[in-house]
């Protein structure tokens, strides 16, 4: 199955700027189905990049995040080529992994 | 003005009171006209959604033996019906005076 | 509920009997042209907007307002349709049971040729959408046809509309009276109020794009389908030419028809043509 | 759990440890971190993601008060499109950022989202939350040790005519 995380990074100099957009319902509990029954908490708890062995940017996200959610942040000191690890665990012990070139 | 003689009559129609508590030969009376109308309009493919839904709570209303108060949501429902065959009949003119030339 | 309701029919009562009176001149039944006609919708919006450009009219409430437009620019950056259109890119290329892919069925292999459609098709003599070729593509290879408002549909067409993306919109009216007469129908519709709201699409696309229906801003006709198919943040999902004008007609409170009805397929036709000219901007995402 | 330095710190943290405890037993609650994570180095700020207000929210992610700072650059529209996904971003000048928080006042829970800023990453991030009402968005930088904030008012409403 494709991968549920798109990432694009693009060093300029000594700053790679990442985008990440993630497939997932991110659903926060409190929303009913059609047939009014509460659609259970399902959503991603942690998102951690990793830059050579280190976390560059780690997110600790609650219900209130959008559905297939969207992140933008920067870090210092890679450059194109280098790898980048992405993974994420949501509340159901779900999880996904990816690693992404720096363009 | 040929248009506002059926809108007078469908007026006094939708407002007469029901004098004593109906009873079911009335709430069938009703729904059959209301379900007529309603069956006209989707003819002419201009039903409304709340002329669908009064009419299922009229029904739902009978169901549960509560017939005054099917019998109006089913008065209600020809109302509605009736609204959308003249929005529809004055609609196949009218609607070029709005149009962009 | 009676009161109400007795309330609200004597106000629609009395706007018809109003907006009869306010039209004296009912015109004859006067040929139909739509090149005129074209020539006078766009005109309409760009009189009527003259620092919008003209190729930004297809995005919709985002031309008419410079916050929204912010939040779609933020959102374009890596936008909500991406999943869709990667699935859409794979289904087109899976090919079916038979072997066949829906390259096979459409010119130029399906691609960067959504902005022929609709066109009318003159053996059948009614107008064919891009949905109804896709689904018809599946049926004639053996394969069950998608649901016309749910995401796969609107995946298969928002890679297709990807494929064309910067064409201009170039919809052909044949001379075949035929064709005209499901140009003037679609016309019809889009102008015709309906529904216990008494709107019709140029109520709210016509009289007062810009404006705010509560959260929303209303998106003008011209070039309103040049997106399609769209991401919806009130559906979190894609939705297609079909899912809109269902929804749509049930806001107005109208039952809406069954997708792809002679109605919906003459209006997507009429709305198509009068964008002429019109760059294809889907998939496109709206609030 | 996040260290708090509250006046009875570790009676705290052990009525806290109790309660998740106590929470992992009765099964997969939504909030229930599942095993795994409940170990040592469980970062994630269960307490501070179930409280209602952001004071809480704050006192129960960082154990201390923000004060407002034009250094923090809060980015969100006047009216948001849709509820369920407005596009807010903050970036600020302040050095030595160590964490980033956003959070929306009226949602059933205030705390939305943290981000750990690591040493040698920018003080900036862009993001995309669900808001229950039009609230005051609040969004947090701690750096240095101390805890700045800027907040902002987004619009909210149901788009449509209502069918």
């Amino acid at each position: 199955m494709a991968s549920t995380i798109r990432v694009r990074a693009t060093a300029n100099g000594d700053i790679t700027e990442v985008q990440a957009l993630i497939q997932h319902p991110m659903d926060s509990g409190f929303v009913k189905d059609s047939k009014g029954e509460l659609i259970p908490a399902h959503f991603i708890q942690e998102l951690k990049f990793e830059y050579n062995g280190k976390d560059v940017f780690v997110a600790d996200w609650g219900p209130a995040v959008s559905k297939d959610p969207y992140v933008k942040f920067s870090f210092k000191g890679a450059k194109k080529g280098d790898d980048l690890k992405i993974s994420w665990t949501d509340n159901k012990g779900a999880s996904d992994t990816t690693t992404a070139k720096i363009s | 003005m040929k248009l506002s003689l059926p809108l007078t009559m469908l007026l006094a129609l939708s407002l007469a009171p029901a004098a004593r508590a109906a009873t079911e030969a009335d709430y069938k009376a009703a729904y059959a006209a209301a379900e007529a109308a309603s069956k006209e309009a989707a003819g002419m493919r201009n039903q409304w959604t709340t002329t669908v839904s009064t009419l299922a709570a009229a029904k739902k209303a009978a169901e549960g033996g509560d017939f005054d108060r099917a019998v109006a949501a089913a008065k209600e429902a020809e109302a509605l019906a009736k609204a959308s065959i003249v929005q529809a009949t004055s609609e196949k003119d009218a609607w070029k005076a709005m149009e962009i030339r | 509920m009676k009161t109400r309701s007795a309330l609200l029919l004597g106000s629609l009562s009395a706007a018809l009997v109003a907006f009869a009176l306010t039209s004296p001149r009912v015109v004859a039944a006067d040929k139909v042209d739509p090149v005129a006609d074209a020539k006078a919708f766009q005109n309409f919006f760009f009189q009527k907007f003259p620092n919008v450009k003209h190729e930004d009219f297809v995005n919709g409430p985002y031309s008419m307002n410079e916050d929204m437009k912010r939040q779609w620019q933020e959102k374009e950056e890596f936008p909500p349709y991406e999943f869709a259109l990667d699935a859409g890119k794979e289904m087109f290329a899976t090919p079916f049971k038979n072997g066949k892919t829906y390259a096979d069925c459409f010119p130029n292999g399906g691609i960067g040729i959504r902005q022929n459609y609709p066109y009318f098709d003159e053996k059948e003599g009614k107008v064919v959408t891009l949905e109804l070729a896709l689904n018809r593509c599946r049926e004639a290879n053996g394969e069950a046809p998608y649901s016309y408002v749910k995401d796969e549909m609107a995946s298969l067409t928002a890679y297709m509309a990807f494929t064309s993306r910067g064409k201009p919109m170039d919809i052909k009216i044949p001379d075949d009276p035929r064709a005209l007469a499901a140009f003037e129908n679609g016309k019809r519709y889009f102008y015709t109020r309906r529904g216990q709201m008494n709107f019709s699409c140029a109520s709210c696309h016509v009289q007062s794009p810009g404006e705010r229906i509560r959260a929303e801003i209303l998106a003008p006709a011209l070039g309103i389908l040049n997106a399609m198919p769209i991401y919806r943040s009130e559906w979190s999902g894609m939705g297609t030419t079909s899912r809109r004008f269902v929804t749509c007609n049930s806001q107005t409170r109208a039952v809406p028809l069954e997708p792809q009805s002679d109605e919906y397929r003459d209006v997507e036709y009429f709305l198509s043509y009068v964008a002429n000219g019109l760059p294809i901007s889907g998939p496109g995402a709206r609030p | 759990m996040t260290t708090t330095t509250g006046p009875h710190p570790t009676r705290r943290l052990i009525l806290q440890g109790a309660a998740s405890v106590a929470l992992l037993g009765l099964g997969n609650l939504p909030f229930g971190a599942t095993p795994a994570r409940a170990a040592a180095n469980d970062k994630y700020p269960e307490a501070a993601f179930r409280q209602k207000s952001e004071a809480d929210a704050i006192k129960a992610l960082y154990g201390k008060t923000a004060e407002p700072s034009d250094k923090v650059k809060l980015d969100a529209p006047e009216i948001a499109e849709n509820g369920g996904v407005v596009p807010i971003s903050v970036a600020t000048t302040l050095d030595k950022v160590t964490s980033i928080s956003f959070f929306v006042a009226e949602n059933p829970n205030a705390l939305a989202a943290s981000y750990k800023i690591p040493e040698g990453t920018i003080p900036s991030v862009a993001n995309r939350l669900k808001m229950a009402k039009t609230t005051n968005v609040i969004a947090i930088v701690e750096a240095d040790g101390k805890l700045y904030s800027a907040t902002k008012e987004v619009k909210v409403t149901v788009g449509g005519c209502g069918g």
